[in-house]
């Protein structure tokens, strides 16, 4: 049973991670119909730049930070949304998500040129310290993640039903037209879901790269897994994205102790499939009404 | 239908290469850049460029300059044998390279019909029983390493029982094949078999199933970043079993990026800028200055591979493709005579080494050598 | 072609069916260039040329799934896979000859696509992409983990070329001509296929689904046939990748290629039947084009389709269409 | 007279709101019947649950008395059923010629039968006839999305006749159709039913179109049928005046 929880906790942890990830999914979604592929480069990115800045000019790191997470969030969050997302959405869902595929491409290439192929390790904000709960030990770092994620999401929710800033934003996700005729500054409620889309993953990345390394191939593990835990948790909840997130580290977690080490992947996977076919829209997820 | 001529022209014009002047020894390294393979390939590259400048600043091989033209695979078979088979139709004198077996298993049939030597830089135990006469090592192969491994488990930690961890790609998996009947053969129990990911979340729950196993020792065989994040897992985990490793788990970037993590771990070492030997240890030196960051085995291998081909030019005296291949074979390749190749080396009949290494061990965050073996085959 | 078919072009303007013809005549032309391209170019070239027609024919099979009827597909690299593993092991391991294994590459794929869009589609039609995208994962899973039958990570090596009437295509212009021409015949039937009725209404189920069903159309049956024959086609291009590379490992059939192929069909303009052609010469040309740019040479392909899809969503095929009209009405308006 | 549609007391409910609520009704052979009412009272939801389109709650549908309540709407094309919808719905993309084969093409011969047989599965001549009928003959070959909102609208019409249907719903096809378009298209319709027997069932706004088309009204008001007779009977019914005054 000891070792049951082990695994439980392990797998919740490394959900967190995944949670963290992908509310980026579900934040998009919501506003622009939008699937960036490139969610998990979004991930990825930040450390390294971080890292770049403090390497290039010699900073100490709290300054590399900030102007590293600076950079990022204006091309990565405004910039994102004004050259690929703004010129494209009106053409539908699939030319926009083929261009964040490329985008990721150059994120991912432009992080092993312009800084390193290998890992790097990547300072840790929280104390590496185990700590022991119920008898069960587990890392700082780790449980940090898990907190951010609940936080982060619980902190979203209140923004989006209990703030005025919030309830427009939530208003023109759910009818841009309607929200533009009640005097809703649409186009600037759309940039601020991709700057806080931006924001988010800066702070996804700090947590996780302790743990995860700064590498520039990182975001193809972590991107895979947050667009399964959205597609599980539901596309169009926030929530959906902690549901889905700890629900796919869990699965993960017990195939890897009690199925299988070689198909742990395909555990998560199935799971995928099983859901969908019982409630399409996810476990969270709002059903879509039919638009005939 | 004129642009589609225009087309079919352009695309011509574009594929086609242009002749090759002989003034130079051209060698292409078909190397992995991006994809899976990526930190292994630069390493490898960045040991083929600096042992090209350091021949070069030396007046070349035969006097002519060395020329290295690195084409990346994606870690790909299809582009990989797309990169050979562009560096020989453009009169490449000998191929380096690529690391993955799968790479080189799709492209050394090319080389094998151009007849033109390809010095890789795989450990995989395959590919050298094809028969093919082409093709060579830059180390030892799994099958050469793993039975040291099994003997030091046996004699010097003397375990019992063991868990093993592997990556599942071609490296992890061969590794992972050629160890268990050697483990068998010394009478030491396999307790969990744990089969991991290339670029995995996160660790916790394969040390937790380590740690349940309880075996007397702990068989790490992951690549660089793998093997670190895992050590990083098992002290969080607080195993305090031995921690045995091949070459990666004792390699630098290991050290690094585990920190305290990685004290403890021991194993055997094929090649290491740590080792005995001052040749390798200078090589290491000069490699952190140049590129900023410490080479791991890769590294040395990509260094290793353009020395071997001076070495067996200067030895025929003329730069004869097909001759470079028949020289290399069976040669005996002493650092006395070409201090390049940093370590005596033995090159059997179908292209596997056979060469001393070495038994380390991690202390206070620096890899030790402990042992130096000797030749399988003195 | 029928009589009546016949009668209506004689009878009304032929504006249609001239341009079907100009794409029946390109086509063939294209096969004739593509003959006798390779010559003096060297293997590379030649095996580069082949590799993009290989491509081109899965793509061509991705584009009817996505452009004509509508459904995003992210396992197109893993039916590559089916059919190249299916290939590979009949042919090295049971003995089969190539034309049987090509064949059952085929059938096999096609059926898995039954298979698998069958309970996706009685769901709800874009969760497709989902199903897919589990099913492309798990059949790399299969593909590394199933040692015993199909090599596991260490792939199958010396997988031989077929003979064509005792003639041995071993050679790369031997093997390149025989891919051009089976190429061309896979083409040729596509071309039959989206002009047929079908083709018709695979197009209508993409644009208005709804009214397609109200008109009769199976909307069910048809993204079927068209998700099977699509994966089919994917089927029959691993059956022509693995003598080509005489290598397979499970990598060139990950989920991220099937991403990759994804790209082509939208960056070579999905819903075009030049599309494909042109969207595998990005995805498979361009970057070997590009190597002169040294380690920057992915980004700059990423760099330069992202361009292309701001600009044109509608990929090249798209931009081609806008310039010809552009240009038509200039000469319309001088006139 | 035979019935060739009979709905049998038929629910849908969204949630709480009760959009047709009980309505039953039989349309005869070679009948046209028009279905009016106010904007919300059900009639578009009633069409869509007969078609299969949404699924009713509670009730049936039968055609020509077999159940057909629930069967897919490709399906009960298949059996006859044609309709067009109140926003149009052409294929912009494809020529007129292209819209009225694909129209007529699932009622010829097998699917594998239109893959290999003619590529307009033989339905050139009918849609000639077709194109000449609803007066689009210089159109043939233009895009379907090129045409006028008035031709758009003739063209989905004969798109529901294409296939020869035993019946056809259409919804509101007068709606914005000027006045000219309407005339002739209310010319069509009676020469189609004259001369092919066909039968009709006709939502609309329009009370002068209803009223010298339809042979028979029904009136809805909140989901129920509030009357139903010849225009004149309706025209004279208080509660029917009261409903539409009452808005």
């Amino acid at each position: 049973m000891a070792e049951f929880i082990a695994y439980l906790i392990a797998g919740i942890a490394t959900g967190a991670i995944y949670a963290l990830a992908a509310i980026g999914f579900t934040l998009v979604w919501q506003t622009s119909q939008t699937i960036n592929f490139a969610q998990g480069e979004f991930v990825m990115l930040p450390a390294v730049l971080i890292l770049l800045a403090v390497k290039l000019f010699g900073l100490p790191l709290w300054a590399g930070g900030l102007i590293g997470i600076a950079v990022f969030l204006l091309i990565f969050g405004a910039g994102f949304k004004l050259v690929v997302v703004d010129p494209m959405i009106k053409h539908g869902v699939l030319p926009l998500a083929i261009a964040t595929m490329a985008l990721s491409i150059i994120m991912k290439e432009g992080a092993k040129d312009g800084f390193s192929a290998e890992a790097q390790s990547f300072p840790s904000l929280v104390p590496t310290d185990m700590v022991n709960l119920l008898g069960i030990s587990i890392s700082l770092q780790h449980l940090a993640i898990i907190v951010v994620a609940f936080a982060a999401i619980g902190l979203l929710q209140w923004f989006v039903g209990g703030t005025k800033l919030g309830r427009q934003m939530q208003a023109t996700a759910q009818n841009p037209t309607v929200a533009r005729i009640l005097g809703i500054p649409v186009e600037r409620m759309v940039l601020l879901t991709f700057l806080l889309n931006a924001a988010l993953a800066v702070v996804a990345s700090l947590l996780i790269s302790p743990i995860y390394l700064a590498k520039f191939s990182n975001g193809e593990t972590i991107g895979l897994f947050a667009f399964i835990a959205a597609i599980v948790g539901g596309f169009n909840q926030v929530r959906g994205a902690l549901v889905g997130g700890i629900l796919i580290g869990v699965a993960d977690s017990l195939a890897a102790a009690y199925i299988s080490t070689q198909y742990r992947l395909a555990v998560p996977l199935v799971l995928l499939v099983a859901i969908i076919l019982v409630k399409p829209e996810g476990l969270m997820g709002r059903k879509e009404e039919r638009r005939v | 239908m004129k642009s589609l001529w225009v087309m079919a022209a352009a695309l011509g014009a574009a594929l086609s290469l242009p002749a090759q002047a002989q003034d130079k020894v051209k060698l292409v390294d078909v190397i992995e850049l991006s994809g899976a393979g990526a930190a292994a390939g630069t390493n490898w590259k960045n040991g083929a460029d600096m042992a090209a400048a350091d021949i070069n600043a030396k007046g070349g091989i035969l006097g002519k300059p060395v020329e290295i033209v690195h084409y990346d695979t994606q870690t790909n078979p299809g582009n990989t044998r797309a990169a050979v088979q562009r560096g020989i139709d453009e009169g490449a004198y000998a191929i380096l390279g690529p690391i993955f077996s799968g790479p080189i298993g799709a492209s050394m049939q090319i080389s094998q019909r151009a007849e033109v030597a390809q010095i890789v830089g795989g450990e995989g135990a395959g590919f050298t029983k094809q028969g093919n006469p082409y093709i060579f090592r830059t180390s030892l192969s799994q099958t050469a390493a793993m039975p040291k491994i099994a003997k030091y488990l046996k004699d010097t930690v003397k375990a019992g029982s063991i868990a093993v961890v592997w990556v599942n790609n071609d490296f992890g998996k061969g590794g992972r094949d050629a160890i268990l009947p050697e483990l068998e053969k010394a009478g030491i129990k396999v307790a969990v078999d744990v089969s991991t990911e290339q670029g995995q979340a996160d660790f916790t729950a394969d040390a937790i199933k380590v740690k349940n196993a309880n075996a007397d020792a702990v068989f790490v065989y992951l690549n660089e970043e793998e093997s670190a994040r895992f050590l990083r897992a098992a002290k969080q985990q607080g195993i305090a079993k031995p921690m045995i490793g091949e070459t990666t788990l004792l390699g630098a970037k290991v050290l690094e990026l585990a920190g305290d993590a990685a004290n403890g771990a021991k194993g055997h070492v094929g090649l290491s800028t740590d080792a005995p030997i001052p040749a390798l240890q200078e090589f290491g030196k000069r490699y952190r200055e140049k590129y900023g960051f410490a080479s791991d085995h890769n590294g040395i291998k990509g260094y290793m591979a353009v020395f071997m081909v001076k070495w067996a030019t200067e030895r025929q005296k003329k730069l004869d493709k097909k001759g470079l291949a028949d020289t290399l074979r069976g040669a005996t390749i002493k650092a006395s005579e070409e201090p390049g190749v940093l370590m005596d080396t033995v090159i059997e009949q179908n292209g596997d080494l056979d060469r001393e290494s070495f038994l380390a061990e991690v202390v206070n965050g620096k890899q030790v050598i402990n042992t130096t073996l000797p030749r399988i085959k003195p | 072609m029928s009589a009546p078919a016949l009668q209506d072009a004689a009878a009304s303007p032929p504006r249609a069916a001239r341009r079907i013809d100009a794409a029946l005549v390109a086509l063939i032309l294209g096969a004739v260039i593509l003959w006798f391209a390779p010559v003096g170019m060297g293997r590379y070239g030649t095996y580069v040329l082949s590799l993009w027609l290989v491509m081109s024919i899965g793509v061509m099979g991705l584009n009817l799934t996505l452009g004509y009827a509508g459904q995003t597909s992210l396992a197109q690299a893993a039916f590559m896979g089916l059919g190249a593993y299916a290939t590979a092991i009949l042919t090295t391991k049971f003995g089969v000859s190539w034309y049987a294994a090509f064949g059952i590459s085929g059938l096999l794929t096609f059926a898995v696509g039954l298979l698998l869009g069958f309970p996706a589609l009685r769901v709800r039609t874009h969760y497709l992409a989902f199903v897919t995208l589990a099913f492309s994962t798990l059949v790399w899973l299969v593909l590394r983990n199933e040692q015993w039958l199909t090599g596991g990570t260490f792939g199958i090596s010396n997988i031989n070329r077929p003979e064509f009437f005792g003639i041995k295509l071993f050679g790369a212009l031997e093997f390149h001509r025989f891919v051009v021409v089976v190429t061309l015949i896979l083409s040729l039937a596509l071309w039959w296929l989206i002009r047929s009725p079908w083709g018709r209404a695979f197009t209508a189920l993409r644009e208005n689904p709804v009214r397609a069903a109200s008109l009769g159309i199976d909307t069910r049956a048809y993204t079927l046939l068209a998700f099977a024959i699509g994966s089919a086609y994917g089927g029959f291009a691993g059956a022509l990748y693995a003598p080509l590379v005489e290598f397979i490992d499970p990598s060139p059939f990950a989920l991220s290629q099937s991403f990759s192929l994804l790209l082509m069909v939208v960056a070579g303009g999905a819903g075009y039947l030049f599309g494909p052609f042109i969207g595998a010469l990005l995805g498979v040309v361009l970057p070997e084009w590009l190597r002169f740019a040294g380690s920057l040479y992915l980004i700059l392909f990423a760099a330069i389709v992202l361009a292309l899809l701001v600009v044109c969503p509608q990929g090249v095929s798209g931009l081609a269409e806008r310039g010809w009209n552009v240009l038509r009405r200039k000469s319309g308006g001088a006139r | 007279m035979s019935s060739v549609l009979e709905v049998h007391d038929l629910h849908k409910a969204f949630g709480g709101i009760k959009a047709v609520n009980g309505v039953s009704f039989s349309v005869n052979e070679g009948e046209i019947l028009g279905i009016i009412g106010p904007n919300g009272c059900g009639k578009s939801t009633l069409f869509n649950c007969i078609l299969g389109q949404l699924e009713p709650t509670q009730g049936a549908v039968k055609l020509d008395g077999r159940d057909v309540t629930n069967m897919r709407p490709s399906a009960l094309n298949r059996l006859g059923v044609s309709r067009t919808f109140q926003l149009l719905q052409v294929f912009p993309e494809l020529s007129v010629r292209e819209n009225l084969i694909l129209a007529g093409q699932e009622h010829q011969g097998s699917m594998l039968g239109r893959l290999f047989g003619a590529r307009d599965a033989g339905l050139s001549e009918k849609a000639e006839q077709m194109i000449g009928f609803f007066k689009l003959g210089h159109l043939t070959d233009a895009k379907a999305g090129g045409l006028s909102y008035g031709q758009q609208k003739l063209l989905d019409a004969a798109m529901a006749f294409m296939a020869g249907p035993r019946l056809v719903l259409l919804d509101e096809p007068a709606g914005g159709v000027n006045l000219t378009m309407l005339g002739d298209l209310k010319e069509r319709l009676r020469a189609i039913n004259a001369e092919q027997g066909a039968t009709f069932v006709v939502i609309e706004h329009n009370m002068d179109f209803v009223m010298s088309l339809c042979t028979r009204v029904i009136v809805l008001a909140e989901g129920r049928m509030l009357a139903e007779g010849t225009p004149a009977e309706v025209r004279a019914n208080p509660a029917v005046i009261e409903a539409y005054l009452g808005h």
